[in-house]
């Protein structure tokens, strides 16, 4: 091997590990939110709750009522809102599997969406994670832009590739966009790019009056 | 007391506000450190004069989110030498106490924002520090 | 350019787009843990704080006091707890820069630690935080295993590098040991591939009796 290949080689390696270390890492954050403080905070919820229904009928200071309705209010909020920070971090549905995982994803969207998952595919879970956070993304364009009266998720092996096909019925244009001056890219400039880092490939058909289709291929494992 | 709060969580400048106007304080607050310097000089000028005790001081606070609230509080300390400061952070970070101390310790404080959970003894540290003594979390003590 | 060196460069590039992106990611859940749920906790604690004072006062149901008493002390814990968790996904002091997050390490590690760093030196985000996580360990294992008195910690820029030495006066045998069955690396094994990852070295000589030297070189950057 020349030293230009054993340099491909090196590359690749540290490119699947990168993928897998980061991937393993945002699971551990949502794990320990969830059994931390997820949990810590749900007990607190129930000791509020109690005591706020013990305060309403025995007890007459509306200033104490208040203050402990709005921590009760206040401490809900934080459970919703960590749940949802968590979820972003890494779906907790994932670790059941991308199927469903997709199908969690489907029956949360304000959108009709069908999701046709090949369960023989196997792909390791740092694939999994990006073929979900694409999926999610095409999903929020399409409830977000489309105007489309439905969604068509298909997810199949593909030889050594997994392929994902999201179609809606909308009207068409979407288009990944550049990055703007301050390098932010947008959502589907977003998922190019992570997926053309991994070696896969990300193609929009989205004519004006639709339907769009766009179909991802990803490698079933990163790892060299 | 006079307080002035700067702190870009709405939800914390909102509870702190309720907190001390609850006990009696005259309360003001603003959201970033430019403005806080803008708010302490304004009471400054005002008159008659309406110079703050103290000022609670979140660090880390718009444009740039790192240590806003400590370059504003060095600048308070040293135009306003009168003015209580306290640093108000979820962190210790060691470096920006030690900055806000270093010189004169009088009048100023480090704590972190869960002491306001014990409210008698925050409000307690608020007015030690308004008297010119220095208040130091018992966590910043074991790193210094 | 061969197809070889075209696959180089764009491997290259997807490397550094992913430990940028990771890197960006971890900075953004920090900030959002620390702007939500962080801030809702603490006003939750001042709000039952207050509650607690006033039933203390005015109440004599000992099961309500005992309700708010404990939900306040929960609530507390779980700040104490997110801000660990916080810290271990993102040290906040890292975005006033590696000098700051170093010294702010030193002083909360039990034993001396005697912190130098090259403030002209600005390496990439990424870099310092993976710098950082280097210190943290090395720092960690100093005072777990070494027995030493003191660790000393230099941060320097040597031409395109950065270079960490972190040094303990303790009694030696460092080793980088091997994965274990389940492929968990244990510290100095974790750092040292991350390191390679992004084309730098790491370096322990560590002969019984001690003392024990590691050094760590970086690339500034890691984007191609
Ligand atoms: N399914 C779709 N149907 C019609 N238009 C679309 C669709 N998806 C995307 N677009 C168009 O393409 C543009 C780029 O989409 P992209 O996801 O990159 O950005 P965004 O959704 O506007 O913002 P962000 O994803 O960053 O929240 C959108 O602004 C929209 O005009
Ligand atoms: N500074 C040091 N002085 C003496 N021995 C050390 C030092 N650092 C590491 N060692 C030895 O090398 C071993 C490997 O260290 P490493 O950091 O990889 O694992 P660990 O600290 O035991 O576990 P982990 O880091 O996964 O919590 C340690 O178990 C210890 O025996
Ligand atoms: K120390
Ligand atoms: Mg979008
Ligand atoms: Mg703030
Ligand atoms: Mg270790």
């Amino acid at each position: 091997p020349t030293l230009t290949s054993l340099r491909v080689r090196d590359l690749e390696h540290a490119r699947g590990s990168m993928a897998d270390d980061a991937d393993a890492r945002l699971r551990r954050i949502e794990r320990d939110l969830h059994d931390g403080t997820q949990a810590r905070l749900v007990a607190v919820a129930m000791q509020l709750g109690e005591a706020k229904e013990q305060l309403t009928t025995t007890q007459t200071d509306p200033e104490l009522v208040d203050l402990v309705s709005n921590a009760h209010a206040s401490t809900k909020e934080a459970i919703a809102e960590l749940r949802e920070l968590a979820r972003g971090i890494h779906p907790p549905a994932l670790d059941a599997g991308l199927a469903v995982a997709l199908e969690t994803l489907a029956a949360r969207s304000p959108l009709p969406v069908t999701v046709d998952v090949d369960a023989s595919a196997k792909p390791a879970p740092a694939v999994e994670t990006i073929a979900y956070f694409c999926v999610a993304e095409l999903v929020t364009n399409a409830v977000k832009h489309a105007g489309a009266s439905g969604v068509y998720v298909l997810v199949e092996q593909q030889g050594t590739s997994l392929r994902l096909r999201v179609r809606d019925d909308g009207r068409g244009g979407a288009a990944i966009t550049q990055p703007d001056a301050k390098g932010h890219r947008s959502g589907l400039a977003g998922l190019a790019e992570r997926v053309r880092a991994v070696d896969g490939t990300f193609d929009v058909v989205s004519p004006a009056g639709g339907p769009t289709v766009v179909t991802v291929l990803l490698p079933m494992s990163v790892s060299a | 007391m006079r307080v002035v709060i700067a702190e870009d969580s709405a939800i914390l400048r909102d509870g702190l506000v309720a907190l001390l106007a609850r006990r009696g304080h005259d309360v003001v607050a603003v959201g970033d450190g430019d403005a806080l310097v803008a708010e302490v000089a304004r009471l400054h000028e005002a008159t008659p004069p309406e110079q703050p005790d103290v000022a609670v001081v979140d660090i880390r606070m718009p444009p740039t989110f790192t240590d806003e609230g400590l370059r504003a509080a060095l600048m308070l300390r040293e135009r306003y030498p009168d003015v209580g400061v306290l640093l108000f952070s979820q962190y210790v970070e060691t470096r920006y106490a030690t900055e806000l101390f270093s010189g004169n310790a009088r009048g100023a404080g480090y704590l972190l924002k869960d002491r306001v959970a014990d409210v008698s003894d925050f409000i307690d540290a608020l007015t030690r520090i308004a008297d010119g003594q220095t208040v130091l979390d018992p966590e910043v003590v074991t790193q210094l």
